[in-house]
């Protein structure tokens, strides 16, 4: 278990180091003098400069790459352009905020994913397999950022029920929290619920046809055990292991839906970091972001590898 | 002595044109395929014979008739310049299918050599996919939108970020489906017979890997006009001036109150759209592949 | 040892999964009884139809299959009764034990918690008494210190001990009757006569009757007390095992047992059945073995032949089976 | 006796286990084929036989060089196949090809019949004449198929049908050695015995030899000259067909023939089964591989391992009581 936890993280160590020059490479994708496009179209000659000495444009590429990395080790992102702090700082101060509204959005889609998806198995092709069908189907070809403004139409324009955007933080009033939060997480929710409606409905599927499951039932258990207990077991672990995407597919979406309830989470921040080219961070987004997903990923592969008795057992002979 | 041939018949086999219809009656009877071959192909002929059926330019002023709901003259209304929203629309398809079209070629071709290449030789595997592996840990969307931020905003942009996004995803699929095709007896076969790895990989490998790289494809077609129009949205995608899907929804945000059409409309072709693609890929999937696992992301 | 009352009698049972596309049923107009303490072999190749009979006994066929006829155990009509006195009757008074090991157990249980489940369903005792109750039977199918194997998971088992633990499953309930299907088939030669044994042992000291699903006449030369054989979903004859050796009156039966390789004859060539099962989209109108058959006549090809009573148990679905049986006899 | 065509000297196969853990020194190994060697003469059939997990595949891929060995030594028609460089062994694989068990699998899907079995001509390089189609009719008929269903794919056939197909394919190049690996396992009875008969009619015609792998000695038998048996990635015994059967020599083969089901239920009788399961090759027993399971194992097999020595005409075994066991066997029933 220990010797599986540390294999994984060393392996995560080349793809790590892939992430941050792929990070590092972004500025090099710019078109022509990386100053201009960053500054703006009203930048003066005087701030270009300064924004070449800042990001260390004017050093030859190999004094880049190690300060890039030298700072890196310590923990150093760079300052942002935007908002003239350290990029870390700004990252931490954000991220409760988005891990809040994850959080919320992540339960909603658990809940209906894996409800809808096990009764369109238990039901396969009848109605109500059809039906959950078609709304998983819709749910991953609506676009979510569009779904955001119908919500808003509906919800705070004419029923007046959630304002149509802003953030209350939980500490101040729950209900304020939920109301600001609740719409966020409902749109976001969309796309991975359809996933994992999909996914849960066919890892189902294929274990139901299991000779395991045709014992169970030879050996006169109910069927409710027999999909409560003997089917839901083997289904749980082919879907914990889509957490990682489910997570990754969660914070992509937070960058738009963020923007348009003006929530001051990570999402918007990177978003409004983009827009207005504030590349170092964008990068230390990037990095951090790939890297805590990484992370996670890693944290699920074990929670997997400790709950399949096939490979837990294995390994120890 | 000759031994017994087996008598009972082989099922004989059409040619020709008769083959052709078996296989789309085979096809058309999956219901997925069918209903998303439908929504796709609407799609596809609205767009196409859609500048011939509406003389407007999209781009056509006229303050008189701003904020129209759908009528008879401007089937979909018009917007905040008068701009007719039918004629929009249908450029905003144009764009949508010919970006989503680049990209799945762009997969199409080096999401099948990376992916042949890593599932065939062991010693590429190793690098290639921890190239695709880092690519995979950014999420998609701010891969993308970091992407296009740098390159500026175009429609080339988005093609080459999109891809970017989705070409690993590709090779993953394709590599693993050869990674199973290549331990297949008649791959031993044919390395026994002394094939060269080149007419193993184009005449074995290949031929029987492409089910699933299909399936993925039309499903690549769907994220990308699903991802283009965030980008247009966030003002990454191709240029205001155009009628991108993404762009006329950010337009008509402003005006969600009095004009709501303007927003729902082009999300509704958008939602059709890759609704209808991802129906295809269902049904594909069903058809091609009875075996095979969802591959989502 | 055997008594003559049937536990199980099947009469004219027809399985169909699509009884509308004219392609021929998995399973027609099959009867045939297994009488309380013996060991009953239905023999067949893949596609006989034997497999989804035994999952129509135990009503483990998909819920939209066609199914028609009457099964019988112990007088009762199963397959009138409501899904739930079905399930009263599986496990507990029928056991079924299947041909793949490997994928038989659950993976994610381990071994003691499937048994103690099923006994713990049958009957209330405590979780301990359940698994002193597991690993006596564990012990009874010859597994070594079964106490410890209780905290085992399936894959850390060869699939000879699965099969045994398949075993101590199905016999928890002392079912009356035990269906087995193809249990020895994915086993080596050496575990398939250990397990052959340990059926054969459990039968004579329990007076379970098992109905043993079986492709190998080796098999069933080794363990049968009765035979039926199957052929494209239908009963070719049945009888006592010797009596099927001895005076095959079916060409299906005696092309079977002789196109077997042999260890006592060498000879350079094997005899064998010409062809193949006939395709179900494309059934010959007649007797479905016909055109493979070398006795075959023109009257073979003119409607399905009934089941002919021979003498005693012995019946055959051939109508030359009475030339067959007298040249057998000369 | 005839030109030997095959010589397979004390051939290793050894396979490391991946672990999950990166600090385990030792990763497990597999000995799948531990030291074999056997000799196959032109025109002549090897049975090898052996339950699941002895080795006996290992050694049919070993011997193709689709494996790499471990060790050993494999002359083949006068060349050194182990050391060869891939030119080289490309011209070699002509005469050495292979017929698969599942017939499911070992046919390209997207390929039409003619295509598979002129496959190995066309991999050796051959073009794509009407000769060579002509030639691709003749073959199918020589398997028992109609020329006409040259044009098919493969899923319109039925597994009897596909494997004469792979046995075309084999035959295709006119190869001199051809390894039989479990080629009938999968088939029904009835099938079984045509695919049999038609194997050795072919190989009367076109005199190559077999390596037929199986784990049915009845089959193995009936289409084999010589027998190799094999336990646990070893050859236990060795011998002429007719002596193995009259005259078993190690204590697993005596086991193997003992577990065969009789042939009439009036040759039913009670016997002793071998004891206990095949133990995992990842820790094989020290000694004699099979010494856990024999019923007459002393203090040195568990110690010693036997050496295959020769037992008389043709005839090896790798017991240390091979030549007590004949009468042990029957004192013991």
């Amino acid at each position: 278990m220990i010797g599986y936890t540390v294999s994984r993280l060393l392996q995560a160590i080349p793809i790590l180091f892939l992430v941050s020059l792929f990070a590092f490479g972004m500025i090099y994708l710019i078109p022509g003098d990386a100053a201009t496009v960053i500054g703006g179209p009203e930048a003066s000659a005087a701030d270009l400069e300064e924004i070449r000495q800042n990001m260390g444009l004017n050093e030859p590429f190999y004094l880049q790459i190690t300060s890039f990395y030298t700072n890196l080790f310590q923990g150093d992102l760079g300052k942002s352009l935007m908002l003239g702090t350290p990029v870390l700082d700004a990252i931490i101060d954000r991220t409760p905020i988005t891990l809040g509204i994850s959080i919320y959005s992540l339960s909603i889609t658990i809940i209906f994913g894996l409800v809808t998806g096990i009764i369109a198995a238990l039901n396969h092709n009848k109605l109500l397999d059809q039906i959950a069908t078609l709304f998983a189907l819709i749910g991953i070809s609506l676009p979510n950022f569009w779904l955001a403004l119908i919500l808003i139409v509906l919800f705070s324009v004419h029923l007046g029920w959630f304002p149509t955007g802003g953030y209350v933080a939980f500490s101040e009033s729950p209900i304020g929290w939920l109301k600001t939060t609740t719409m966020p997480a409902v749109a976001l929710a969309l796309l991975q619920a359809g996933l994992l409606t999909r996914i849960t409905r066919s890892t189902m599927l294929e274990v139901l046809s299991q000779d395991y499951i045709r014992t169970a039932r030879a050996k006169g258990l109910s069927e409710w055990v027999v999909v409560g207990q003997h089917a839901l077991a083997n289904v749980m672990m082919p879907v914990v292991t889509v957490l990682g995407l489910i997570l990754s597919v969660l914070l992509s979406g937070s960058i738009v839906i963020e923007v348009i309830y003006n929530i001051p989470g990570l999402g918007s921040l990177m978003g409004n970091a983009i827009l207005s080219r504030d590349f170092p961070l964008v990068q230390g987004g990037l990095i951090s972001i790939a890297a805590s997903l990484l992370f996670l990923n890693i944290v699920v592969d074990v929670l997997y590898f400790w709950l399949d008795p096939r490979i837990r057992i294995k390994s120890r002979d | 002595m000759q031994s017994h041939i087996e008598i009972d018949a082989v099922e004989d086999e059409p040619t020709g044109l008769a083959r052709f219809y078996a296989t789309a009656r085979r096809f058309m009877r999956n219901r997925s395929f069918a209903i998303g071959a439908v929504l796709f192909g609407s799609v596809v002929l609205v767009t196409f014979l859609g500048p011939l059926l509406t003389d407007v330019s999209p781009n056509a002023l006229s303050m008189r008739n701003r904020f129209q709901p759908p009528s008879f003259d401007n089937l979909l209304g018009t917007d905040n310049l008068g701009r007719d929203m039918f004629a929009r629309v249908i450029y905003g398809a144009q764009l949508s299918l010919m970006i989503g079209t680049s990209v799945v070629i762009l997969n199409a071709i080096f999401g099948v050599m990376l992916g042949a290449l890593a599932g065939f030789y062991a010693r590429l595997d190793n690098i290639l996919m921890r190239i695709a592996d880092a690519l995979m840990a950014f999420p998609a969307v701010l891969l993308a939108i970091g992407i296009a931020a740098a390159l500026g905003p175009s429609s080339m942009t988005a093609i080459i970020a999109l891809s970017v996004v989705y070409v690993p995803r590709t090779a993953r699929v394709v590599r693993s489906s050869v990674l199973v095709v290549k331990e297949l007896d008649f791959v031993m076969a044919a390395r026994a017979s002394g094939a060269t790895d080149f007419r193993i990989i184009m005449k074995h490998v290949l031929p029987n890997s492409m089910a699933p790289m299909i399936v993925q494809l039309s499903f690549v077609f769907a994220y990308s006009v699903l991802s283009e129009a965030v980008l247009s949205f966030m003002g990454l995608g191709a240029p205001p001036t155009v009628p991108s899907w993404g762009i006329l929804i950010s337009e008509g945000r402003a005006y969600m109150r009095e004009a709501a059409w303007l927003t729902v409309v082009p999300g509704v072709a958008i939602a059709i759209t890759a609704l209808g693609l991802n129906l295809l890929g269902d049904g594909l999937r069903d058809v091609l592949d009875p075996r095979m696992k969802v591959e989502e992301g | 040892m055997s008594s003559d009352t049937p536990i199980l009698s099947i009469r004219d049972l027809t399985v169909d999964f699509a009884p509308k596309s004219g392609r021929l049923p998995a399973v027609s107009n099959v009867s045939f009884d297994v009488t309380a303490g013996e060991m009953m072999c239905v023999v067949g190749e893949s596609g006989s139809g034997k497999s989804v009979t035994a999952l129509a006994i135990m009503g483990l066929l998909a819920a939209d299959t066609a199914i028609s006829g009457n099964i019988l155990f112990e007088g009762r009509d199963i397959t009138r009764l409501s899904r739930r006195e079905w399930q009263k009757i599986r496990g507990r008074q029928i056991g079924m034990i299947f041909q793949e090991p490997m994928t038989s157990l659950n993976p994610v249980f381990t071994i003691g918690r499937q048994l103690v489940e099923t006994i713990r369903h049958h009957e209330r005792v405590s979780v301990r008494a359940a698994r002193d109750r597991a690993v006596e039977l564990l012990d009874m199918v010859g597994i070594p210190s079964p106490r410890s194997r209780l905290d085992d998971y399936p894959h850390q088992m060869s699939g000879g001990m699965r099969q045994r633990v398949m075993i101590a499953i199905a016999l928890i309930c002392s079912p009356r009757l035990l269906i087995a299907d193809e249990p020895t088939t994915a086993l080596d030669v050496t575990i398939q006569g250990q397990l052959l044994d340990l059926l054969n042992d459990l039968r004579s000291e329990t007076g379970t009757a098992i109905m043993l699903i079986t492709h190998n006449m080796g098999v069933v030369a080794e363990v049968a007390d009765r035979v039926t054989v199957m052929y494209s979903g239908c009963v070719a004859e049945q009888a006592e095992v010797m009596q099927i050796f001895d005076h095959p009156a079916h060409p299906y039966t005696s092309g079977l047992m002789n196109c077997t390789p042999k260890l006592t004859v060498t000879s350079a060539q094997l005899n064998t059945i010409p062809g193949s099962m006939p395709n179900p989209a494309a059934a010959p109108p007649g007797c479905l073995f016909a055109p493979r058959c070398e006795l075959a006549i023109d009257a073979c090809s003119e409607g399905r032949p009934a089941q002919v009573n021979l003498t005693g148990n012995h019946s055959s679905a051939c109508i030359r089976a009475e030339m067959l049986l007298g040249e057998s006899a000369e | 006796m005839s030109k030997v065509l095959i010589n397979v000297a004390n051939l290793v196969k050894h396979f490391t286990l991946a672990t999950s853990n990166p600090f385990v020194r030792d990763k497990p190994v597999v000995r799948a084929v531990d030291g074999v060697s056997f000799t196959v003469s032109e025109g002549e059939t090897l049975g090898l036989v052996g339950e699941s997990g002895c080795g006996k595949s290992t050694v049919g891929r070993l011997i193709l060089n689709l494996l790499p060995a471990s060790s050993g030594a494999v002359e083949f028609d006068g060349h050194d196949i182990l050391s060869m460089d891939s030119a080289g062994m490309r011209s070699v694989r002509k005469d050495l090809q292979i017929i698969f068990q599942d017939p499911h699998a070992s046919l390209n899907p997207r390929m039409t019949v003619e295509e598979i079995i002129l496959e190995p001509l066309y991999a050796q390089g051959h073009k794509r004449t009407p000769e060579l189609r002509a030639y691709a009719a003749e073959l199918l008929e020589m398997v028992g198929l109609p020329a006409r269903f040259r044009n098919r794919h493969p899923h319109q056939f039925s597994g009897g049908q596909r494997q004469r197909i792979g046995i075309a394919r084999a035959i295709a190049p006119k190869p001199k050695l051809v390894v039989c690996d479990e080629a009938v396992s999968a088939l029904d009875v009835s099938v079984q015995a045509q695919v049999i008969n038609l194997m050795q009619d072919l190989k009367a015609k076109m005199g190559m030899s077999y390596l037929f792998i199986g784990h049915d000695l009845a089959v193995v038998r009936h289409i084999s000259d010589r027998i190799a048996v094999m336990y646990l990635g070893r050859i236990v015994e060795i011998a002429r067909c007719d002596d193995l059967f009259s005259r078993p020599l190690h204590p697993y083969t005596q086991a193997l023939m003992a577990a065969i089901p009789v042939a009439h239920p009036r040759l039913r009788h009670k016997r002793d089964r071998v004891r206990g399961e095949l133990p995992s090759p990842l820790s094989p027993p020290k000694g004699c591989h099979f010494h856990p399971r024999c019923p007459f194992a002393q203090d040195i097999c568990r110690s010693e391992a036997p050496q295959l020595r020769q037992m008389g005409d043709e005839h090896q075994a790798s017991c240390h009581f091979a030549e007590d066991l004949p009468e042990k066997a029957t004192a013991a029933q």
